[in-house]
């Protein structure tokens, strides 16, 4: 164990000292072993065109390799239960932006078309939906 | 037996016995510390700096708007003035103040440690923050910016010289200085997160962390998490500009409203950013003036955590009706309410502690008092804007503005100049003069509420915000305000007078002049280097007036109230009776 | 007209449907925060005087209070919570009746541009003032050409942003016939406080004649209102599209004593005009009409091209007014 | 008051107080742990720096499904996917790098930190070609999206507001490259350290959170490369 795991005394108020794990560098030849796995499965789904399928296969892999990297490259595993907690707490505010976001910019004119006008997601502007005409100021309207 | 044992062993590098303004005087002393105590002291001088330029903006537009038309000023210059006012006020003064002022000269105190985690970067962060600070005043030199602190765009992207519809005032370096100044802000966070951690002094466990550690704990979640979401708009927002990227400029493919959505995702924690320390200091300031523990401790940590996480869910009332989807303001307006659940916690606990307590109405009480009541005030109309049809009418008018100012001058300011007052005499080493301040109290308190109660009215009855000229109905209650910004104006500088005198002839402050139990004050006044003559550890709570022993709350504590018969316990009324 | 009485000394008369019901969660709102307001005020003054700090006596120690405290705190919790549950459905149900139009309501086209409203009345009739038909359910299409500027009536309780590259609306039924204000409530620039337009709530008599006559000479103009000549009803025009704010009072020139953002229009009808590019053109008819139509065109020499916004929604006798009246000025 | 030296009572086992340990901690291991936690705080605060730019990537993923299709067929996958292999064997290498460090071998310790710093720069030449290939075939940013047709990969309808797709791509991978710079920089700094001897069994503490930056980078780059190349 290395010299510098003594923790300090006890009746300190702090909880015990990060412990510095050293773990053999086996285990991180075979984690990067995995990620290479994971990589050449990420770029072959690539070439098979599943539709919505694509992005769920794509980020489930993406959070595997995420996991595999915290936990082992990053101590995580060994590590002092507070820093996976200030992790997920990051990921869980990033999650509450991203779905109350959404919740807006998905769910616009679903009250009334008129709120906020129709998409033409080929032109890029929002129409009127009883006259189809763009909304002012929109894409390119500058010219 | 001593409340605080002296562990063995003291510093010998350092001397304990000079004061830690003595200690390697001379300005290279200063410009280089890695002391908490002087960082702290050079944030609070350039934060009061940025208080003083943003009250002038303050005063300027108070008086344009005096008459209807032109007063004094044209349109141009009062856009411009309006949003420096904004500018200045929040990003320069009510962010880094408690946090990073206060926070960093008696934090490390009331933990018992020898300095913040990071001395480095604590010093890093101040620099960070004067840098920013000169993009702030280039962009004032080159004629400020008139969209506002909160830059919408596309008016603020959409530079008229690339053929665009926007400002063409010096909006870039101004999001450069707030980018920058962010960086600063979130340094600090991950500096107080770790010193609350790591850094308390033997003894001292999470419950007898002081209220105001526990808030500004809370403040760093929040200055970690939220602060980057504001760099990365900035950031798009000065490439928008600059090369046109099409991400928030509708003429370009962008969406406007989602720039809102980024920026007040940072902006409403922002202002929990603002109050949340000022309340640690009042929960600290009513616990000492009424010489008792406060009621309910761990709810009112907790709920200044709660008002951390919760600051992140309820950004979307600030776009009821900035057209966003109905479902997305359904939800934001049912979440915001929540907010209000740990606000009102906080006001009963402080009401409770002062339920038989032996209350002193000396000067930093009455900051925290008028906090209490102005504060309640700012959040009841909270609730007005909460609910959805009352907020269609009184949005983006003067109600609007009203409310943020009684939840930031009558929070923050009012509790920024309690931990002033309260704490002036430890990092000074001067007391000031007891009824000067009580006389720039009066006048800031009534100033202020002459200023922004009649407010209330101009907006509900639809002026709307950020408006050079008004109708003519309008006239009257702008004059009462306009006269209220003299006085609350007159209040400050009479504050700042009295604060002047005290630091040019003020009498020697002794160890504990509140005659406080909390841990700041037990070392000696102004405190050594490594702010004790050794290590303390901790055998009771900040506030435990009944645990404390008689010198280390009398000594210096020279309250005219408490006869000398009581001091040495002639009846022993300290036990405890039955 | 008779105008009514606002619930509450606080707010504007109450104009439209969507009024009465803001008013009544405004009302409900205003009274419990003052009564709370008060009760914490005066709880919070009575234990300050009560419990002044008196030689001799030592505050009480709350350490005896445990369960008391956890009892106050589930309270305080618990109660308020119940509170807000009331509070968001007054302020939900209100708004979204307000947020709904009702059925074959009629569509005014709004524009919004750094300034000035602009409506399009079905039937093409453009206007800078809203003339609505008391008792007749309205639905307010709005956008904006430039930046974001907020549609604000507060008689009617009403806002809604106007978002360039998007549509929104607002929907009320005027109920009381009147005058009422339309404002900026987002800022868009330098003469943000100015964008103001009028509302005027008609009988269906005054309503028709407006319609018929919009876009034609009316008999009578300007302020004073006198018989009305096509220079007389373009200098009202001049007034109501706020060409005054860039091009200065009488196309002067001036704004408040400094040369103003537009370029001088008194007295230039038939010269040559020197343009920014170098060269020159004669101030007729055509240059006027272009110059009104697409702005950025001709550039007249030391000003810039501030974009200024096209006036596509003149009909052409106002057109032609507005030349006759600059062409009147010397 | 005691005047028995500070040295004696701080590192707590009677040795002398090490050099490395600073003035205001009182242990080696409060020292160690409290580095880590800042270094895992300030990371926190990158997750959403970085997440703000993926939120704002889902929102026009979602609002312009096609275009986004279109424009994400003219990234290379082939320079992509050697990228990504490139960043994770320099994520192991920086491993190995602290794990060698922990023993005390300080010639392992720069060698994998030379090759971190390798791999970081191949991975920057990479991102130099893309950039160019991208600038040549028109396809930047916003208002400047002129793509040049003999450039393109043929048979796709580019939609006129692909801009906003380059804008994203430009400001994700830009921001990535500033972040791998900072790191090569900084591994930079610990390899003279190391190379000077400062490192030792009981002070490894500035490589560890090195290591935990550039992980963060890597991981950073794995969310990045399938969003804009493979789908």
């Amino acid at each position: 164990m290395s010299a510098i795991a003594e923790p300090k005394s006890e009746s300190s108020g702090n909880e015990p000292e990060a412990v510095a794990h050293v773990a053999s560098p086996l285990i991180y030849v075979a984690v990067f072993l995995g990620l290479l796995l994971l990589t050449a499965g990420t770029v072959a789904q690539s070439y098979v065109d599943l539709g919505k399928l694509n992005l769920l296969l794509v980020m489930g892999i993406a959070t595997l390799k995420a996991l595999l990297i915290l936990g082992f490259f990053m101590h995580l595993k060994w590590d002092t239960k507070f820093h996976a907690i200030v992790v997920v707490t990051a990921l869980f505010f990033l999650g509450v932006f991203y779905t109350y976001t959404h919740a807006d910019t998905g769910r616009r004119g679903e009250f009334d078309p008129d709120q906020g006008g129709v998409l033409d997601p080929d032109h890029a502007v929002r129409i009127l939906p009883k006259t189809g005409e763009p909304a002012p100021g929109g894409f390119g309207a500058s010219e | 037996m001593a409340a605080i044992t002296t562990a063995p062993g003291t510093y010998d590098e350092v001397d304990p016995n000079t004061s830690y303004l003595e200690n390697n005087k001379g300005l290279m002393g200063w410009l280089f510390t890695l002391d908490h105590k002087r960082i702290g002291v050079m944030y609070l001088i350039s934060v009061l700096m940025a208080f003083a330029l943003g009250g002038i903006f303050a005063l300027l537009l108070r008086a344009e708007l005096f008459t209807k038309g032109q007063t004094l000023i044209d349109a141009e210059t009062y856009n411009r003035a309006f949003s420096l006012h904004g500018v200045v006020m929040i990003f320069l003064f009510l962010i880094p103040a408690i946090p990073a002022a206060l926070g960093n000269i008696i934090l490390p105190i009331q933990l018992g440690a020898k300095d913040v985690a990071f001395p480095k970067l604590n010093l890093l962060s101040l620099y960070i923050y004067v840098f920013g600070a000169c993009f702030a005043v280039y962009s004032m030199i080159h004629g400020g910016v008139d969209t506002g602190w909160t830059f919408y765009t596309p008016y603020s992207s959409s530079d008229p010289a690339h053929g665009g519809v926007g400002t063409s005032s010096s909006v870039i370096p101004m999001t450069l200085s707030v980018l920058i100044m962010g960086f600063s802000s979130v340094l600090t966070g991950v500096n107080f997160i770790a010193t609350i951690h790591k850094m308390r002094a033997p003894g001292l466990t999470w419950r007898r962390l002081s209220l105001f550690a526990w808030s500004l704990y809370a403040t760093a979640i929040i200055q970690i998490l939220a602060t980057p979401v504001l760099a990365i708009t900035f950031l798009l927002l000065t490439m928008e500009r600059f090369l046109g990227l099409g991400i928030f400029d509708p003429r370009l493919g962008g969406d406007p409203v989602l720039y809102q959505h980024f920026f007040w995702f940072y902006s409403h924690p922002a202002v929990y950013i603002m109050i949340v320390p000022g309340m640690g200091i009042v929960s600290d300031l009513i616990a000492t003036f009424s010489r008792r523990e406060p009621f309910g401790y761990m709810a009112i940590a907790m709920s200044s955590i709660a008002l951390a996480l919760l600051g992140f869910l309820v950004w979307g009332h600030h776009l009821f009706v900035a057209g966003m989807s109905e479902y997305a303001t359904m939800v934001f307006s049912a979440l915001t309410f929540l907010v209000a659940i740990p606000s009102g916690v906080k006001v009963f606990n402080w009401i409770a502690t002062l339920y038989k307590g032996s209350i002193s109405l000396q000067s930093p009480m009455l900051w925290a008092l008028s906090f209490i009541f102005l504060f309640t005030i700012g959040g009841l109309t909270g609730l007005f804007l909460g609910m959805l049809a009352v907020d269609v009418h009184l949005h983006d008018t003067y109600f609007v503005v009203a409310h943020f100012h009684y939840v930031m001058v009558g929070g923050t300011v009012m509790g920024f100049l309690g931990g002033l007052h309260y704490w002036w005499p430890k990092f000074t080493g001067k007391l000031y003069n007891e009824s000067w301040a009580i006389a720039g109290w009066l006048f800031v308190f009534l100033g202020f509420n002459v200023t922004f109660l009649v407010q209330f009215v101009l907006g509900s009855r639809g002026m709307p915000r950020r408006s050079y000229d008004y109708l003519p109905q309008y006239e009257f209650l702008h004059q009462i305000s306009t006269v209220g910004s003299w006085i609350l104006g007159f209040g400050f500088l009479l504050l700042g007078a009295m604060f002047v005198r005290s630091l040019l002839n003020g009498r020697p402050a002794p160890r504990n002049p509140w005659g406080s139990a909390a841990l700041e004050w037990m070392t000696p006044t102004p405190p050594p280097p490594y702010n004790f003559v050794s290590d303390p550890v901790i055998t009771r709570g900040q506030y435990d007036y009944h645990l404390a022993t008689d010198d280390e709350l009398y000594e210096g504590f020279d309250d005219p109230l408490l006869s000398h018969k009581s001091r040495k316990g002639g009846v022993d009324e300290g036990k405890e009776d039955a | 007209m008779m105008q009514s009485e606002p619930s509450s000394w606080q707010l504007p008369p109450a104009m439209a449907d969507t009024a009465t019901r803001v008013d009544d969660a405004y009302n409900f709102i205003f009274w419990f925060s003052v009564v709370f307001a008060a009760a914490v005020i005066a709880i919070t003054l009575l234990f300050v005087l009560k419990y002044r700090r008196r030689s001799g006596v030592k505050s009480e120690s709350t350490a005896r209070h445990t369960k008391l405290e956890t009892k106050l705190e589930i309270l305080w919790i618990v109660v308020p919570t119940l509170f807000i549950v009331v509070l968001f459905h007054k302020g939900f149900s209100s708004y979204i009746h307000n947020a709904t139009a009702a059925e074959g309501a009629t569509e005014i086209r709004v524009h919004a541009k750094k300034w000035s409203w602009d409506f399009e009345y079905p039937g093409g009739a453009r206007s800078n003032e809203l003339h609505l038909e008391v008792n007749k359910p309205y639905k307010l299409i709005l956008s904006s050409d430039d930046v974001i500027h907020s549609f604000y009536i507060p008689e009617f309780r009403l806002k809604r942003d106007a978002v360039p590259g998007q549509y929104s609306f607002v929907a009320f039924t005027p109920t009381v016939p009147g005058e009422a204000h339309v404002l900026c409530a987002e800022y868009c620039g330098t003469n943000h406080s100015a964008m103001i337009a009028d509302v005027k709530i008609e009988t269906p008599e005054q309503h028709q004649e407006f319609l018929a006559s919009s876009g034609k000479k009316p008999k009578v103009c300007g302020t004073p209102p006198v018989e009305c000549t096509d220079e007389k009803w373009g200098e009202s025009l001049f007034q109501k599209n706020a060409c005054f704010t860039c091009h200065g009072n009488a196309g002067d020139g001036m704004t408040g004593g400094a040369k103003s953002l537009g370029p001088k229009l008194a007295g230039i009808f038939g010269k040559p005009q020197s343009l920014a590019d170098g060269t020159s053109a004669n101030a007729d008819e055509n240059y006027i009409r272009e110059s009104i139509l697409k702005p950025s065109a001709k550039i007249v020499a030391g000003y810039t091209n501030v974009q200024m916004p096209p006036f596509a929604s003149l009909t052409d006798d106002q057109l032609e007014a507005i030349i006759a009246y600059i062409k009147s000025l010397k | 008051m005691s005047t028995a030296t500070a040295t004696e009572h701080a590192s707590g086992d009677g040795r002398a107080r090490p050099k490395w340990l600073l003035h205001h901690f009182d242990t080696p291991a409060q020292q160690f742990g409290t580095a880590r936690l800042g270094m895992w705080l300030f990371l926190a605060q990158e997750v959403l720096f970085f997440g703000a730019l993926f939120v704002i990537y889902s929102v026009f993923r979602a609002s312009y499904p096609e275009m986004f299709k279109a424009a994400s067929q003219q990234l290379d996958k082939i320079m992509g996917t050697t990228n990504t292999v490139v960043l994770i064997f320099s994520s192991l290498t920086a491993a190995l790098a602290v794990n060698a460090a922990q023993k005390g071998k300080r010639h392992a310790t720069s060698l994998y930190l030379l090759v971190t710093i390798a791999c970081a720069c191949v991975f920057l030449a990479i991102k130099f070609f893309e950039y160019q290939h991208k600038f040549d075939a028109g396809l930047l940013p916003g208002p400047a999206f002129k793509p040049i047709d003999e450039h393109l990969v043929k048979g796709l309808d580019l939609k006129s507001n692909s801009g906003s797709f380059f804008a994203l791509y430009f400001m994700m991978t830009g921001l990535h490259a500033l972040h791998v710079v900072v790191g090569i920089v900084v591994f930079i700094w610990i390899l003279i350290r190391n190379l000077r001897g400062n490192f030792s069994k009981e002070y490894f503490t500035a490589v560890d959170i090195t290591a935990l930056y550039w992980h963060f980078v890597d991981l950073v780059w794995i969310f990045l490369f399938p969003l804009f190349y493979l789908i």
